[in-house]
C-alpha cells in the first residue's frame, strides 16, 4: 500500500460526494437533526445503490470486503456532508467491535443485517463518568438462564436511541465482555439527550436485567475493544478530516464573494493567510488520516500511537477550521441560519469524545513509552 | 489589593454601601445569579428574578433615590455622578450580590445623545421616561449587507406633515425583544451626500407601529438580535432629533459617549466566572491535573490583565486624562480571552459537554429549541466577540495604523 | 497609588531614555558583552548624575528614599538598552535581599556603598540542580571563629564574576540564611561562563571554606528569601518590558523602511497584524508590571500571586516580540551584525532563569490555592 | 510500518544493506553522529569525522561503485537511480550510521544545469571534477537589497578575449567556506530586458581569483552563510553555461531540478532527533512531568506527519505522478515546528540552557566566538528557517493565491 490512493478510490469518492450532495444537503440535515432522527430511505439507497455498510465487512458476512482505507474515504465525504444517520456508530463502532472480537458466530449475528442495510447498530462503552478508560466499564453482566442480563447504565451512547441494536461492553464473570441487546428489549429504557451537536444523537442507556446475547467468549472484549477504539477514532479523524475540508471550502469560497472596503476580503492577508493555515491543517490532517487508516487495515503495530496522535490532530484541526470559518465569515457566520455552527458543534463534540487532546497527548507519551 | 481613590470616594463607599445594606429587600440578591454574564445566555432564574416583588421594590427604591440613570446631570435627574461614583456605586452591588437597575441603550446613548441635541421639549419629554423605564430603547443603526459601514443607511423615512413614515430593514438590534421604542438611523434625503441625508428618529417599536420584529437567532441558540422589517412605521417629527438631515451628527455624539464605570465591573464578573471554573475542575476532579493547572493560571493571568486595565482606566478618567492608546487592544484582548476560555471550560467538562441543559422554563422557548449550559454558552457565545463592534481584524487594523502608525492598505476606501 | 505614572515618573523616564541611549549604544553593548565587563564610568555617572543605584534605598542608608515603582522604570529603560551592567544583579537582587531582611547592621554594611556607586554586587541562590526553589539551597554555612565558613558550590550567579560582594543564600545551624562574602575573598573562585544571553554574566562559585559574614539572623532568609525572589521578578518584568518595547518599535520602523514587491512590508496586513499583536503584548505587560512595582513597593498580600504571573506574562510578551521582530526583519534580522538577536536571547534567558512559564504558571495555581 | 516498494526496490534494499555492510570502513559509524543535522551548526566531532581516514576511504569504495551522484544517468557517470534507489540508500545509510557522500550544489544544481545546457566539451569538463570532489560549488544568485527577487541581478560580466570578468557582490551563500567554485548570475546586457542579459557562469571561487569572502555570521554564531565581493574575477567564456545572455533560462532549468531522495530521510532525523528530546527530558527528570509530556507528544505527531508527507511524495514519485499542492505547505509546516522544537528544548534544559558549550576545536574560531549547545543551536539557527527560501508570509501567499485561488494582493507588481 501506498500514500496515494488509487484511481478507484477517488472514483469511489467522486460517486461519494455526489451522492452525500444530493442526499444530505443542508436542509435535510436540519430537518433530521430538529426530528432526531435519520432518513431511512436514504440509508436503503446507501446500501442498495453503493454498498456502503458492507464496504469494509468481510464478504462471508454480506459484504463485499474492501479495506479501513476505503472506509475511511466514505467516513470523510459523510462526515463533509454532516449525515445524519448512525453510520458512525453501526459501521465503525458496532461492526468493527465485533469484527475485532473475531468470532464467526458474532459476526453471523450481526453484519450480514448491517452489510444489507437493515440493521442499525452502536456500541456502548463509557458510563455515567464520562471516562473513555475500558477499566473504569462497571456494567454488570449476570449468567442467568443460559444467556445474560445485563445491570447499569451506558452514557454518551452515539445514535444509541434510534438504532436497533446495542453492542454493550459489559463486566461478566469472565472478564470485560461484549453482549448484543435489542434496542427495543424488556429492561432497556432510552433517552435521547439533548447534544450539544444536534446532528449526532447521544443516549443515556438504563439497562434493567435486560436480555443480551454473549458475542465471543467471556473476556474477550478485554483484548477486542482498545483495538475497536483505535480504529473507530482513526474512523473519526477522517470524518473530521470531511468537515474541516468543507470549512475551509466555505470560507474561502465565502470571502472570494464578500466585499469590505472596495475589495472582497479574501484579497485580505489577514484572510488568506488564516486560509493557507487551514489548508496547511486539512493536508497534514488528510496524510496522517491516509497512513492511520492503512494503519488499522494492516491492524499494524503502530495503530495505538498512530490512533493518539491523530485523535488530537483531526480534532485540532477541524476545531481550528470550523471557527475560523465563523471568523471569517463575519456577522452572518454566527447566527444560526449559517450552517458555519454546524461544523463549529460537530468539531468541538468529536474533539470531546473519546477523550480530548491532552488526554491523547498523554496516551501518545504512554504508548511511545516515553 | 484595592484601589485607594482618596478619603473623598472612600466616604461614598462607605455611603453606598450602608445604602444598600439598608435597601435593598430581603431576599433579593438569592433570587439569582445577578452578577453572572448574561449576555447571550438563556437564563430562566435571571428572567425570573426580573419578574420578582423583591426586584421591583429595588428598583422602585433605586428611581426614588436618583439611583437610576445617576450619571446623567442632576437637571436631567440623574445626581452628576462621575465615573468614580459609578463604579463604586457598581462594586458595591456586585458585591453586596444585587443588581444595579440602569437603562440600557435609553441611559447609555439616547439620554445624552437628546440632552446634547434635543429641545428643552424633547428633553422634558424623553428623558423622564428613560429613567422611569416607561421607554425602553433598541438600537437601529445596523442594516443588512452593511457590515461596519455605518453611514450607508438604506431605510427611508419619509416627512408625511408632522410626522415621519419610515421603510425598510435593521438587523443585529441588540435587546430588541425587551423593547418598546428603537433610536434609527434613517434616510431622509437620498440627493445629499452619503453623511447628510441621515435623520435620527425615537420610534414607537411595536406590531402596531408596523415594526415586524425577527429574531435573529445566534448558533448558541439564543436570539440576543433582532432582525426588523419597518414598513410605514410612524412617528411624529417632534421625535427626531437634532433637526432634519442632521441625524449622523447625532449618532455620532451617541457614539463618542463615554462608557466609563464598566471598567473595572468586567474584572469582578471576570474574577467571579474563573472561580466557577476552577469549582467546575474540582467537581471533575481535574483541578490537580498539571495541564488543566496550567489552563487555569493561563486564565487568572488574564484576569488580573482586565482588571488592571481597569485600574488604569479609573485612575485616567480620576486624574482627567484621556484613556492611552492601550485602550484600543481591549477589545481584541478580553474577545480572544473569553473564547480561549470557553474552549477550555468544555475542556474540563469533557464528556459532560457534549450534552445540552434541559430547558425548564417558558421564555420564549420553542420546540427545536436550543438551550446551552453555562460553560456551552460561554463556549458557543464567545465566538461573535470576536466578530461584532468591529471584527478583531479591524481591531487590529486600527491599532497598527492609529497607535503604530502603519500605512493603509493600499485600496482602502474605508467608509 | 493609581496605575498611572506622575509627571514627575515620566520626567524620571525620559531623562533615563535619553541617558541610556547615549550610554549605552549598540556598539557598546557590543563592546562589553565581548569583554564580559562593565564600564565603570557609566556606572559611577549612573549614581553621580542620576541617583539611579541608591533610588529605591532609603535616605538612611545613603539613598533617596524612592519606592519600587520608579525602580520599574529604572529597570525598565534599562532593559530597554540592554545595558550591560550589574544594575539588576546589584538593586534588585543583592541590595533588595539585604532590605528584605529588615536588618538594619546588614543594610549599613552593604547599601551606602551600593547607592553611592562604589560597591557592585549579586545574589547567589540556585546551585548546579538549576532548580529555583530555596528549599533546594544545600550550600553549608559553618560557624568558625565568631564568624562563618561557606562550602559548595552556586551556579547561575547573575554578574557573579565581575561584582565585588556576593550575597550568598546558605544553610546555617539555624536554617537558611544570607551571608556577605567579599568576591575576591580567599576560597572563592568564580568562573564567567559563556552565556547565552551574552548582555548578562552568569558564574559559577565555588565557596571552599571561604570566610562570610552573617547578614540579620540565622535562618531569617527562610523568610526574607521568598519575597525577594518575587521582588526581583517583578523587576525582571519591568525589565523584559522594555526590552518587549523597544523589540517592537525596531520592528515597526524597520518595516515602514523596507519595500518588498512595490510596497513597503509595513502595509501588507500580516506585518499590522503582527505589530498589533506585539502591541497587546507590551501593553498588557506594561500595566502587568505597574501593578506589579506597587505591590512589590507595598509588600501587597497578593504579591506572590502577581509575580508568578508576570514571570510567564512579560516573558511570553518579551519572547513574541523578540522572535517576531527578528522575522519582520527577514534575512538582516538573523545576522550576528543586526542587534534583533540581542534582544531574542535577553528575552530567552529572562524566560528561563527564575524558573519558566510552566514552573510559575504552576506556583500561581499554587499560590492561588487551587 | 515500512513501506512496501514492491519486490524490485526490496531487492534493491537487500543489496544495499549488503554492500554497506562490506564496504563500510570498521569505526566509521562511530566516528561521530552523521545523521545528526548539521544545518547551522558548530559541531567539532562531525568536522573531524570529514578529515579521518575511514572517511577518505568510505568516500573512495562509493566513488569507485558509483555511488556518488549515482542519480546521474550513466554516460555522466551516474547510476540512474530513481527517487525510490535514491531513498532507499539513503535510508540505509541512515540506519547503518554511515555518511552518504553528496556533492551538494555541485550534485543537485550545476551538474543538472550543465546536462542540459552545457555543451560536449563542457559535460566533459565540468562533471567529472563533480563526482570526484575535485570541484565543490556554492550558489552565487543572491545579491544584497534584492530579497526574494533574483532576476534583480546587478553583479557585472564583461567579456573581455576570450575571459569573462566579474565585479560585484553576492551575499547568503551557503556552504561558501568548502567551496572552490561558484555558480553565478551576472549581467552581461545592461540594455537588455531584465531576464534577458543574466549569464550563468561557473567562477573559480577563491582569493588568488579576486574574490574577497566574508562569513555572514548568524544569530547562532555560525557563519554559514557567506558574502563575497567580486573585483575582477575571471573565468573562460568555457564556463558559460549556455551561452552568454541565456543565464536566467539556466538558471531556471536548476531550480526546477528536483531534489527528490530527500523526503523520507528528513524524517528519520527527525525521528532521531525527537528520541535525543525525550533523553534530554528523562536526563532532567521533566519525562513524567505531564506539562513536559504534551509537548513531547505534540513534537512526536509532528515528526510522524512529516514523515506521512515523506512517504506520500515517494509514492508519488513511483507512481509517476506529480507531488500535491499540499507540497506546498511543506516549508511552513516545518520551519514553524521547528522552531518549536527548539523552544521546547532549551525549556527543558532550563537553567542549563543559559550557559553555552565551551569551544573544544580549532575549526573557524576566533576570539569572541559564540558556540551554542546542541539545542540552543536548533532553538537560534531554526529562526532563520521562516525566513529564507521565501518567508513564511509568501509562502501563506502562494498557497492561498496558487492552491486557494484567492486574489493576490492590490499593488502586487511581484518579481
Amino acid at each position: 500500500m501506498e500514500l496515494i490512493h488509487t484511481d478507484e478510490q477517488e472514483q469511489l469518492r467522486s460517486s461519494l460526494r455526489k451522492f452525500f450532495e444530493d442526499k444530505s444537503p443542508s436542509s435535510e440535515v436540519r430537518r433530521l437533526m430538529a426530528e432526531g432522527t435519520y432518513d431511512k430511505t436514504v440509508w436503503k439507497q446507501m446500501a442498495d445503490q453503493l454498498g456502503l455498510q458492507g464496504l469494509a465487512i468481510p464478504e462471508e458476512y454480506g459484504g463485499s470486503g474492501y479495506t479501513f482505507v476505503e472506509l475511511a474515504i466514505v467516513m470523510e465525504e459523510q462526515g463533509r456532508a454532516l449525515l445524519v444517520a448512525p453510520y458512525f456508530a453501526t459501521i465503525a463502532l458496532a461492526a468493527q467491535a465485533v469484527l475485532d472480537l473475531g468470532d464467526a458466530d458474532a459476526a453471523q449475528a450481526l453484519l450480514p443485517g448491517i452489510a444489507e442495510g437493515t440493521t442499525t447498530a452502536t456500541l456502548a462503552i463509557t458510563e455515567q463518568s464520562g471516562n473513555w478508560d475500558i477499566d473504569s466499564i462497571s456494567l454488570e453482566a449476570r449468567p442467568a438462564d443460559g444467556g445474560y442480563t445485563l445491570h447499569g447504565v451506558k452514557s454518551y451512547v452515539i445514535d444509541g436511541a434510534i438504532v436497533d441494536q446495542l453492542v454493550v461492553a459489559a463486566k461478566a464473570p469472565g472478564g470485560l465482555s461484549l453482549f448484543l441487546v435489542a434496542g427495543d428489549a424488556a429492561g432497556v429504557t432510552r433517552v435521547n439527550e439533548p447534544p450539544l451537536d444536534q446532528t449526532r444523537g447521544l443516549a443515556t442507556i438504563t439497562f434493567d436485567g435486560a436480555q443480551a446475547t454473549l458475542l465471543g467468549a467471556e473476556g474477550a472484549a478485554a483484548t477486542s475493544l482498545p483495538i475497536t477504539m483505535n480504529k473507530a477514532i482513526i474512523a473519526l479523524a477522517a470524518e473530521q478530516l470531511g468537515g474541516a475540508r468543507r470549512a475551509m471550502e466555505m470560507a474561502v469560497e465565502y470571502t472570494k464573494i464578500r466585499e469590505a472596503f472596495g475589495r472582497t476580503i479574501a484579497s485580505f492577508q489577514a484572510t488568506k493567510h488564516k486560509a493557507a493555515n487551514m489548508f496547511t491543517k486539512v493536508e497534514t490532517t488528510k496524510v496522517s488520516v491516509h497512513y492511520g487508516s492503512w494503519a488499522a487495515a494492516d491492524n499494524s503495530d503502530d495503530l495505538p500511537v498512530v490512533a493518539s496522535m491523530l485523535k488530537a490532530w483531526a480534532s485540532e484541526a477541524y476545531f481550528f477550521c470550523a471557527a475560523n470559518n465563523i471568523q471569517m465569515h463575519g456577522g452572518i457566520g454566527f447566527t444560526w441560519e449559517h450552517d458555519a455552527h454546524l461544523y463549529l458543534k460537530r468539531a468541538k463534540a468529536s474533539q470531546l469524545i473519546f477523550g480530548d487532546d491532552a488526554y491523547h497527548f498523554e496516551q501518545l507519551a504512554d504508548r511511545l513509552g516515553v | 489589593m484595592e484601589l485607594d481613590l482618596g478619603p473623598e470616594a472612600n466616604k461614598f463607599r462607605q455611603e453606598i454601601r450602608t445604602w444598600i445594606a439598608d435597601n435593598a429587600p430581603e431576599g433579593l440578591a438569592d433570587l439569582t445569579d445577578w452578577n453572572a454574564s448574561s449576555f447571550g445566555s438563556i437564563d430562566e432564574s435571571f428572567d425570573n428574578a426580573l419578574q420578582s416583588p423583591q426586584y421591583a421594590e429595588w428598583s422602585d427604591r433605586l428611581l426614588k433615590a436618583g439611583m437610576i440613570c445617576a450619571s446623567w446631570p442632576k437637571e436631567y435627574g440623574g445626581q452628576d455622578w462621575d465615573a468614580i461614583q459609578n463604579t463604586i456605586f457598581a462594586e458595591e452591588a456586585f458585591r453586596a450580590g444585587v443588581p444595579t437597575v440602569n437603562r440600557g441603550f435609553g441611559e447609555s446613548m439616547v439620554g445624552p445623545s437628546v440632552m446634547v441635541n434635543g429641545s428643552q421639549e424633547q428633553k422634558d419629554h424623553f428623558l423622564p421616561r428613560i429613567i422611569s423605564g416607561q421607554d425602553v430603547y433598541c438600537q437601529g443603526f445596523s442594516e443588512p449587507d452593511h457590515g461596519s459601514d455605518l453611514a450607508s443607511v438604506s431605510t427611508r423615512g419619509i416627512i408625511d406633515g408632522d410626522e415621519i413614515v419610515i421603510t425598510g430593514q435593521k438587523v443585529w438590534t441588540s435587546g430588541y425583544f425587551r423593547a418598546n421604542m428603537i433610536f434609527i438611523l434613517v434616510r431622509t434625503d437620498t440627493d445629499a451626500p452619503k453623511h447628510r441625508g441621515i435623520s435620527y428618529v425615537l420610534l414607537p417599536f411595536t406590531a402596531e407601529n408596523g415594526v415586524d420584529k425577527r429574531p435573529l437567532r445566534m448558533i448558541s441558540g439564543a436570539a440576543e438580535f433582532g432582525h426588523e422589517y419597518f414598513d410605514g412605521s410612524r412617528a411624529p417629527i417632534f421625535n427626531i432629533i437634532g433637526g432634519i438631515n442632521n441625524g449622523w451628527k447625532v449618532a455620532m455624539t451617541t457614539l463618542g459617549h463615554e462608557r466609563s464605570g464598566s471598567a473595572t465591573i468586567a474584572s469582578l464578573r471576570y474574577e467571579k466566572q474563573f472561580w466557577s471554573l476552577v469549582d467546575l475542575a474540582r467537581k471533575h476532579g481535574r483541578d490537580k491535573d498539571p495541564v488543566v493547572r496550567q489552563q487555569l493560571a493561563w486564565a487568572y493571568s488574564h484576569v488580573q490583565v482586565i482588571r488592571y486595565q481597569g485600574l488604569r482606566i479609573l485612575a485616567q478618567i480620576a486624574a482627567g486624562k484621556e484613556p492611552g492608546p492601550e485602550a484600543s487592544a481591549t477589545k481584541l484582548f478580553w474577545s480572544d480571552y473569553e473564547q480561549r476560555l470557553g474552549e477550555i471550560a468544555v475542556g474540563i467538562e469533557g464528556a459532560e459537554a457534549l450534552i445540552r441543559a434541559e430547558s425548564t422554563g417558558p421564555h420564549e422557548r420553542e420546540p427545536g429549541d436550543y438551550i446551552p449550559n453555562f460553560w456551552q454558552n460561554i463556549f458557543l457565545f464567545s465566538r461573535a466577540h470576536t466578530i461584532y463592534s468591529g471584527t478583531n481584524e479591524i481591531q487590529r487594523n486600527i491599532i497598527s495604523e492609529r497607535v503604530l502608525g502603519m500605512p493603509k492598505e493600499p485600496s482602502a476606501a474605508r467608509g
